[in-house]
């Protein structure tokens, strides 16, 4: 039943057909008509017309019309683009998570950023795009089942237009290599290679595509009556990867020195700030892929959405760097880096729904929080050395709530205009955010405390502690980070 | 007066520098050093070729002190020290003529 | 008085009601009437057009017909990938300036980058845009006042095409951004960390808008009669910084250690080539969307822009080498790499309207010129760590004056085809250029000047001896930028 | 002659023709008939077309209908985009090559890579050019001689459509500089910089660009009865440089103190593994360009192409992790990098023919070849410190016999569905793809192999011994990749 | 013969070596050290959390030379190296049985 | 029992602990440092401007022996270290008084 799924990635009907006819769009009044392209408005979805669209292959497999070839490729050229930017954030990723921890581990959390991208593809392509897209709808809309190993990659793009399964699952994929690459963050420095192996599988080829599913995948959560609005994922992606993170380092426990006897947080100081301030700004390029690219149409909302997505990130990271200015006495550059990457995971998910002014309130307030949440996280003995829980999970969780509060557009998901709290949309649609947050938490945290529980008590999650006090590099991966000719004596006094 | 030099694994710095404080001795100088001894090396891959690391890192402990105090510092780097497996190092004693504490120009034991 | 700006991105009404008709132009008889669809032609500009334009944001959020929206949509994506691409150049910054710089000073630097692009970027979105594009000329074109605080960043299109005010708003900000990062190198090692943080937002918000105003906004340079043109910066974004630049590191004095007591300068060795390199690189390649994305459209223009921008860049860094090489017996790798960015400093101003041999030409003049300046400065004991100076300031100022000699196609600034002296184009548009550069360097060297006075006899400008010998990684921000672990001991011998 | 070369870039007329009109393809039912936009249908290319176009400079000026512009548009933006992301390739290889090599060389390898990327782009335009495809036909499609000097880089885009000269140059201007880079590496550590700049220039200006001329220039391969289809370099592009290495590291000689007495190979640890991973992962960035772009147009093509690379790449990288551990016991962070680069190298001949999981299978084959094949020349004493020869030259030749085995679409170079071995396509394809892969094979090693051996005897190829124990960056460029505060003593012990 | 070993502030090294050579001592050997000592350490904060720095960076200056040049040497190191705040270092002073010029094997006082 | 420090040029490394583990002595600790002597420093370019490296790395042996041992010792290091290129090193010898084995508390010849 590949055809019954209402996905992200499908176009509506009616609104396909209207544009292949060239008529403009009979009521135009104003940005409360705003006509998404590329993104699926879930409530008008003609499933039977999608249904059709999928049994067919043959005819979607035709030419498209000259005529409207250009915008349809348009559209998934820029969504693969805009692809390529967000597999980019990989690099970013690598290098925030290695600065901020010690050189003897430099190698071994490089390796983890490489292979939950490399084997997290494979199981994203052989599984999860089944489970979250393609597969006929399970349960109500909790999973999907089919459409694995690959089925439609090398089909045409749909001859009423849109997104081809490669552009999409292209997109998805970049996705969901960066829902995996959050956790190792936090439990770097102690964590097994094969058991992080195992666990980036399962994440990116299940976990992360069944709550893909409830929402981009058109699932139970797009089905509400007041549908959550998660714009370029806040939640979806960025506080998967928190509190999956968050599990994994509780699960793990903090690593050795870190915690006094009496429970006084050590500092552990990162190996190298230049490369987590390198790692940010190329993460912060990404973001133009995967906020506008989340679009999923070359239409004028990209532009728009990139602006309120570097507002953000710029008022994240200033704000941070104030404020850690205020508390500590000095502005510390990883914070100011991290505060860049809150302000930005923050504003993923209001992107499309509120203006530029309210972006920049976002990403201020998402600065603090991940000042604040990072000690908090510290004082609890979670040990989370680059603040992978604090940046993705809780700033993750603000911006999905900001929704609730300040919605001022239809980004296509809201379905209607000023769905916003302080713009007199009531209270709908902020419980249906804190409802998404909330089931997502329990989900996450439940199923992600099994799989590392499960890992724990079968091959091992943590590595012993002469490993740990000798570095992972040489004990897991049998040759140092750094060559002795860079770094002549190891641990520093 | 007498130097004591002392090669120990790095990782026990904190544990003998704390014995050496409790001790009353609170000025030594430290060295990254490199150890060829019984503990031998270990045997690397590295892109499919074996290669060997003679050398391993150990930390140096340089203290100036009365001769009185000599065999109370032997035996706090011993007990700070001392993990009972192989490569936990060495301490040995060379005497000093005289020593001159730079800032004041103090000399003698009044310079430790 | 919004609408009577007339500013670089509106399209003028006559080019963009051929457009709509769907008619091709009416003559077309060689490369002297390229039709730019993006670029201003300013002196065609119908002000009474462009202000019923701004006047009426209802009309302009009107849905474009689906007839023209692909290639009007195909104009903004283009610049706003651009402007990805240039902000990327931020990280090219970063790592070229940490390179040349001490690891005592590794975090400092990479921090005044991530920051002046963060507080830029607001400085720029509340007051900066205002002054240079969307508010009312004052003074004759001197400045603008209005618009301020975000206006029409949520916008749509509008109506007749062109760029929409969040796409140049995106472009422009990474400009600004760019113009302020400039300084940071050649006031490396030494700058207060706070005073740092005000005067990027002073350039930001203000001496660079008010640039910008005269030029791309329209204002009085634009008016000439024979227009001044800077295609994508040589003088208005480089050499802003370029100046600017050389009065901060003149107000702040040398660095301790870099000149003898009989004035003799002394090499303090960058601390990483590397990083230096793939610094450049990734500014090459920024390049790319800073020059090509000036074009404003998608046009064929764009790509013959690259063209020329890969050549000068290439011609800069070999005979940048070649030349050292002859003068110290060496070629300098670092240097190489300031040749590099010397000839695509100097190509961004004559990029539309010279051809691809005369741009290796201007290449191989700025990668000489960039040798002998570095030397120059240094000799007069202005300490400038990265080469800053000559890079922007005096290769800008030199690829500016290049159209006066080189100006072979109108550039859509220039208004005629052969206005180069080389071409029979006489000295009209030699002194244009000339005006400029010398009204933009006392403009630049007076405001930036008062500037840091200001900032010195206040705040203070300059950290302590003791800071500046411990270094400012711990001494301004609390902890070294590089790990015990990766760094045993510290200040080399 | 300019006229009458039959070159990659340039559209079949017929194609053209109907796209202008607008009309649907007559015959379309299902893949076979596959029209692919921009890249070249040699067999039914009309010579006497092209010639026309390539006479009439001015027609080819003239601004093209607006009805069609935008999709021609976008061809170039988007070739032209997919040559900025390969020019950030340079990058990746010079991160990898300077992590795979010791610390006191490091700025030479960063500055081989600058230089062969500068002046590879110089000898390009100037020569290699119009060897590869502007020249007039020589010897019966060996060779092209004419259009030197790049003529025709300021032209138009072509009236029917296509990619303009400037748009072509810069595409395959950043292909070249990849060829020559590859050298770099398996040279490095040894070569005399100066050598390295003459014979960088020599391959890029002559020997590649013949190479190009027979295929992707039209020349005789492409004019077989049964064309050679290498759809975006494997053999062409990756296994040039490949192949060049093997002879420049043969005559070279091992570096000092890799062999033994004996002969048994020493590990020489690279200084720094995050270099090579944040290096790979730049270049699987690129070759989102490299490979997705060498369709030269923008259709949905495009993104199938993008979805089989990324899985190649990541199968490449996953299987060489294992197949490393189980060989060695622990999986080496190095060469989980190499099978990322050689499943990328591996697809990109095969890219535009295979289906997904065929991908995933040429990657996986990639994967383990490249283990086996680094351990099989380190053997062999041919001492290739960053595994150039296996990852570009063996998996190169690897994934172009693969299309004789595996090649289901037409690739607009095969000319037919079904090519491959296993889908029934008979042996004359593999033994095109043989032909091919022998016939380069030989050339590039005799003309390499005379390059390196005339240099040896004229300047000398390897540094002295004396300069090579005391590092490049010093002997032969003045001074230090790493400051003295980075790292504090040298040779590691 | 001795040896005198001085431990100094890493930025005196110009001064302490510029001193050396002007009593005609032409030959040392130093090394990046770290001390413990009265000057302390300092406590930085990382990411919310302090951390002591106990060990500060120090240079070591080895010079044997002929015993009617120590106390010149030692004058000479005081001179150069100190700065009056706290932390200037040490000089001390060991005895020497013999010493050899490796490239020539000239021993004794010829060696140094 | 003696100790016995060398300087030596560091790719020299290699053969001088062949050639002391020949010998039967198969313990030492290594240390990276700089030397400054006759053989000078060199003069580099950068960015135009020369600047002096004064110190070139050398490697520090430090090898405490039975005195019976000694001559052996130093003839092995030379033997080891020497190029004839100035800037080869020293080999100096002085007094120790005592040593003790951390792991064992072994002490004086045993613990060598
Ligand atoms: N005779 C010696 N002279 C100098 N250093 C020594 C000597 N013996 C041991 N060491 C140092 O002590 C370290 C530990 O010695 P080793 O023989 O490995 O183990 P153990 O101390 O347990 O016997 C060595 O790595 C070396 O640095
Ligand atoms: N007794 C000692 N033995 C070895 N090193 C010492 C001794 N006393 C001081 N030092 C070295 O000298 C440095 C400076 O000593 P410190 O007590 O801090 O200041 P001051 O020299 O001004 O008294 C220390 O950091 C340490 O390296
Ligand atoms: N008197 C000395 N005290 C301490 N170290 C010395 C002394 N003389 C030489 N050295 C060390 O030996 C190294 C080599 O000495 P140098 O004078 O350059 O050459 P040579 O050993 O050939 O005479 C020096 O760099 C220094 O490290």
């Amino acid at each position: 039943m590949v055809g019954s799924a209402a996905s992200r990635f499908q176009r509506p009907f009616v609104a396909s057909a209207s544009r292949l006819t060239d008529n403009p769009p009979t009521s135009v009044s104003g940005p409360s008509t705003r006509r998404r392209r590329g993104r699926l408005a879930l409530a008008v979805l003609s499933v039977a017309a999608v249904s059709a669209l999928w049994a067919s292959p043959a005819a979607a497999q035709s030419d498209l019309p000259d005529g409207v070839a250009s915008s349809v490729i348009l559209d998934n050229l820029w969504v693969f683009i805009a692809g390529v930017l967000v597999f980019f954030m990989q690099a970013g990723f690598a290098l925030v998570e290695a600065g901020l921890t010690r050189a003897k581990n430099v190698a071994n959390i490089m390796m983890k950023n490489l292979m939950d991208m490399s084997a997290g593809v494979l199981a994203f392509a052989l599984f999860g795009f089944g489970i979250a897209f393609t597969g006929g709808e399970q349960l109500g809309g909790w999973f999907g089942w089919g459409g694995f190993f690959m089925s439609g990659f090398d089909d045409a793009i749909p001859a009423e237009g849109g997104l081809s399964t490669a552009t999409t699952f292209f997109f998805q994929a970049a996705f969901a290599a960066t829902a995996a690459t959050i956790v190792s963050g936090a439990m770097a420095e102690r964590t097994k290679f094969k058991s992080y192996f195992v666990y980036s599988f399962v994440i990116t080829a299940l976990i992360y595509p069944i709550v893909l599913r409830w929402t981009w995948g058109g699932g139970w959560l797009a089905q509400l009556d007041t549908p959550f609005s998660d714009f370029a994922g806040s939640t979806i992606v960025h506080a998967t990867g928190g509190w999956a993170a968050m599990m994994g380092a509780l699960i793990l426990g903090p690593r050795i020195g870190k915690y006094a006897d009496d429970g006084t947080p050590r500092a552990i100081p990162g190996h190298s700030i230049p490369f987590v301030v390198l790692g940010a700004m190329i993460l912060f390029i990404g973001w133009f892929g995967f906020n506008p690219g989340s679009e999923l149409a070359a239409d004028e909302f990209v532009m728009q959405i990139a602006v309120r997505t570097l507002l953000a990130g710029c008022a994240g990271a200033v704000v941070a760097m104030l404020a850690v200015w205020l508390l500590d006495g000095k502005p510390d550059v990883s914070m100011a880096a991290n505060g860049l990457l809150a302000g930005l995971v923050a504003i993923t998910a209001p992107v499309g729904a509120v203006t530029s002014p309210v972006s920049i309130l976002i990403g201020m307030v998402a600065g603090v929080l991940v000042v604040f949440s990072v000690r908090f996280f510290d004082r609890l003995r979670i040990d989370d050395p680059v603040g992978a829980i604090s940046v993705h999970g809780v700033c993750g969780t603000w911006g999905t709530l900001s929704i609730g509060l300040f919605a001022r557009f239809d980004d296509a998901f809201l379905g209607r205009e000023k769905a916003g709290l302080f713009y007199g949309g009531g209270f709908s649609q902020m419980s249906t955010q804190l409802t998404m947050v909330i089931v997502h938490f329990i989900f996450v945290v439940v199923t992600s405390g099994i799989l590392f529980m499960a890992i724990k008590n079968t091959i091992g999650l943590r590595v012993t502690r002469e490993e740990e006090v000798a570095g992972l590099d040489t004990e897991e991966h049998g040759s140092p980070g750094y060559g002795p000719d860079l770094v002549p004596a190891t641990a520093g006094i | 007066m007498k130097l004591v030099t002392a090669i120990i694994k790095p990782h026990r710095l904190t544990e003998v520098k704390d014995a050496l404080v409790e001790l009353g001795v609170n000025a030594m100088t430290v060295t990254e050093v490199k150890g060829f001894g019984r503990q031998g090396g270990h045997t690397e891959t590295y892109r499919g070729a074996e290669y060997r690391i003679d050398f391993v890192p150990k930390i140096r402990i340089d203290i100036v002190a009365g001769e009185e105090m000599v065999d109370l510092i032997v035996n706090a780097v011993q007990q700070g020290a001392q993990t009972g497996v192989i490569g936990d190092g060495k301490v040995w004693v060379t005497p000093v003529d005289s020593m001159v504490r730079i800032r004041t120009g103090d000399s003698g034991v009044d310079a430790v």
